[in-house]
């Protein structure tokens, strides 16, 4: 056996968080009415990151988000001011959907000087201000600085841009992340722009999407066949732990140790991560970021293999030791949908080479996904079928216990506040 | 017909009709509807040279390459495509990947 | 500029109307409690249209018509004597579906001697009376005379046949339609039997794509590639304006002017319209229908384009002044559905020269009809989103603004009145 | 093959297979599923003939038309319906149409 990782005095994670260790209920993850509280208690309080600054490059650009979970379409924009604002994406003349391409339905990005209703032409400007009505002779006592678009809260923190759906926030974006968060500050997110996008609707609630990424116990096991064998019996002898855990506000962290397989003997290695020094671990050749902020590997694992930094309620930021992130989102489109969405970040490439490295890692993470994605319908409908209510976590699924525990307090402490 | 890849690499000809595909989203696709045969005999030509094909790349800047190189680098793209279903899966599909999709909405090019 | 139309001596249609000029609010059309007592305040009560006599071209003729608003299927069917009678689509025996095809939810026509249950082979006349039982003698106390089919009243005008769900109706169909609408008494809309039909399911409430339908204001905007520059020019000079509106009772009338578009100069046209002269304004070659009733274009405009008379709650005649005209239908099928019928009606074309005009006419008609359509789901969406409430209606959008306060007025008064 | 429009008409025989279609909702699907190369170069090729393939239809009476000439009427919509796509959309689809859907369910024969 090789030695375990140590705990916390306490004797676990789960204890030296304060968490109750008993089975646990997903119960608020397969109701209707606990989905209405959610969206009222969480995602119309929280700070949602719905981007980063780089899909803005200049003045005029903008993107839309359909939020379902919030009830509406939102389009971020640069300003002339080059300020990002979050307006409700509708006309303030009939309700029409302002920003759409194609299909109303589908989220779209692009550049322009003003925004134009397709309707009946009324315009308004990127600080949503409304500059133009059709024919304003024909209407009654109608005072154009009264019907600019309706904003919503937005803030930028380190080029992800986060708005909220609350009248008046409760925090500043800086507050609601906290120091566990903000030491991530100096990170070079802005130099890792090379992004492979990834997007999918899944029949599930989304806290068991979350929870599908918030343990690496279930790795050397659903994974057995693209993780090297030497790997899968080492993690199996080291008892598939994870090194550090960290819990802050109703944030979380998990990191793991790295296991450097390229440097395993090469048996436990497939031809084509030889080829193309890449893989699951994201590219061999390490990108050099320079000095790295306070806040990431916070336990000073070495080695050190990521860190996946859960912020509440449902982004995620995974920082690998090789020099790249991932992100993911879980965006509600019911109790038991939600849209899935993860990106890779790289520094640019500068050749061909670091290119196939970036796309083999690329692949190699769609391909455990689609793994990590696959129960999920089914294992919502089982728990929908109530026929068991409660269920076992050990000390590595901490995380999930996290979540579900949060959730379940920012859903009890808002009741009864008025909407 | 013209020639696709540069010369150096005209043996694999064959290979670029098919394969010369410019996003994942259609490399992921024409996986799916491939069998292992035909992919096993485009990893197995391709494997010798793999090495040389960027070698060839690298000999422009990335963002100026002429039309036949990235070509030869979709090319290169399609077998680490392909390799997932030769060398892990034996199959075209993920193994226990069930029904799931997961689409490839932004990519850098080339 | 152009001179503009004249406004009534109020100063604008929506003041002459004696309507409210301030902005409006949709929740008429977000929820399905509002729903519940618009079926129950409007849709039992009124005089609704469900085809014409055409559809019944004899003795045995019927057609089923899905009244989901009404909670019912019927059967219009025209009687040995010649009379057209409506009765519920359901056998008396298990309350089977009695009259369908393929599948039942789905509407189906023909030709019968008698309706015969698919289920136990009860038989029906065409006047609804229970002719046959199957095994009579295995029931008790059984008598035919109290189980024939249960009626709707039914009753035709100008060969547009109406139902009316309510157990005595308040008012004969002529007293429901009014002078404004039987003033078009007269109008050939028994010769005019080349019916092109259009059907959809749209995810927004019945009365937005109302909304949609009952304004010019968006036309030169939203249909811009349709249109010819030049009209679209002219349009925009005269304010998107349409000289004549009427409302009476809870009916109400558009007309517009008409741009005789084909005698703009060539570089306006389309090479297709040209060449089988005919387009959005219909066939070139205006239909020689004789002399028209006083009711057609009642604001005697010159030139005239067409009227739109829409006949609450829920049908729409528009009469083209090239001679022609179209229907449309809104049927509700929960707070955020409905299903849409459009039909064009021509004269029977008697050469391949004029089909082919009614071919392009119709074709046309529909790819408007696409762009109108589009985002009325969006629209929903954003207003069920309640982000905005209120929305401005300018002078030109007087007709809403009639449609949404008589639906309120209708909802009002019937309240507290027992079902 | 044997010819399905009038011999007068014979050089459309390549775009008869394809666009001879009895119902709008087949032609408006054809329509859908066609690229603008294809569709500009029937638009192209029949636009010169169209006044005369009506002339020749109208030699019959509307409810009479021989099999061939209902086979030239049906042409001549689906002409009608490619040249929404070719004069005014330059896209199969309707713009700003979205997904919105509307089927003709009742037109007159032929």
């Amino acid at each position: 056996m090789s030695p375990r990782y140590p705990k916390p005095p306490e004797g676990s994670w789960t204890e030296h968080f304060g968490l109750d260790t008993g089975p646990v209920s997903y119960a608020d993850s397969i109701s209707p009415s606990f989905y209405e509280r959610e969206r009222q208690a969480i995602f119309r309080r929280a700070w949602l990151n719905v981007g980063r600054v780089e899909q803005l490059p200049k003045a005029g650009s903008y993107f839309t988000k359909e939020l379902a979970v919030l009830n509406t379409s939102i389009v971020v924009v640069r300003g002339m001011d080059d300020e990002i604002r979050a307006f409700h994406n509708v006309c303030r003349h009939r309700g029409n959907k302002l920003v759409w391409n194609e299909s109303p339905d589908e989220e779209t990005q692009g550049f322009c000087r003003q925004f134009t209703c397709k309707y009946h032409a009324w315009r308004y400007g990127l600080d949503g201000s409304l500059t133009f009505i059709q024919q304003e002779d024909e209407f009654f006592d109608v005072d154009k600085s009264q019907l600019g678009l309706v904003s919503m809260h937005c803030e930028v923190w380190e080029g992800f841009v986060f708005v909220c759906a609350a009248r008046e926030p409760e925090w500043s974006l800086r507050e609601f992340l906290g120091p566990m968060i903000t030491a991530l500050e100096g990170y070079p997110f802005d130099r890792l722009t090379s992004r492979f996008g990834y997007r999918t609707e899944v029949r599930a609630n989304w806290k068991l999407f979350m929870d599908a990424f918030a343990e690496f116990y279930h790795a050397p096991v659903l994974h057995s066949k693209q993780s090297p064998d030497k790997y899968a019996v080492a993690a199996r002898e080291a008892g598939y732990e994870a090194p550090y855990y960290a819990v802050e506000g109703p944030h979380r962290l998990v990191s793991t140790s790295g296991v450097r397989f390229w440097e395993m003997d090469p048996g436990s290695l497939k031809p084509m991560e030889v080829m193309t020094r890449g893989g699951l671990f994201g590219p061999w050749d390490k990108a050099d970021l320079g000095e790295l902020p306070a806040g990431v590997n916070p336990g000073r694992c070495k080695p050190w293999g990521l860190d996946s930094f859960q912020l509440f309620p449902n982004f995620v930021i995974l920082i690998w030791g090789q020099g790249w992130y991932l992100t993911y989102h879980y965006w509600p489109t019911s109790y038991n949908t939600h849209v899935f969405e993860g990106n890779v970040y790289f520094l640019p490439a500068t050749n061909v080479r670091e290119r196939i490295a970036q796309e083999m890692s690329a692949v190699t993470f769609k391909e455990f996904a689609l793994q990590d994605a696959n129960t999920l319908e089914a294992t919502q409908l089982m728990l929908e079928s109530g026929y068991v209510e409660k269920f076992p976590l050990n000390d590595q699924e901490v995380l999930l216990r996290h979540l579900h525990k949060v959730v379940g307090d920012w859903v009890e402490q808002h009741a009864g506040v008025p909407a | 017909m013209s020639a696709l890849l540069p010369a150096e690499f005209a043996e694999f000809e064959e290979y670029a009709a098919h394969w010369c595909l410019p996003t994942e989203t259609e490399r992921f696709e024409r996986r799916m509807a491939s069998d292992m045969d035909e992919m096993g005999a485009f990893y197995a030509a391709f494997s010798a040279r793999l090495d040389e094909a960027i070698e060839f790349c690298d000999k422009y800047p990335l963002d100026e390459l002429p039309e036949d190189v990235q070509r030869l680098l979709q090319l290169i793209h399609s077998y680490v495509m392909v390799s997932m279903a030769v060398e892990i899966f034996h199959q075209p599909k993920v193994v226990d990947s069930a029904d799931a999709v997961l689409r490839r909405v932004k990519e850098p090019r080339p």
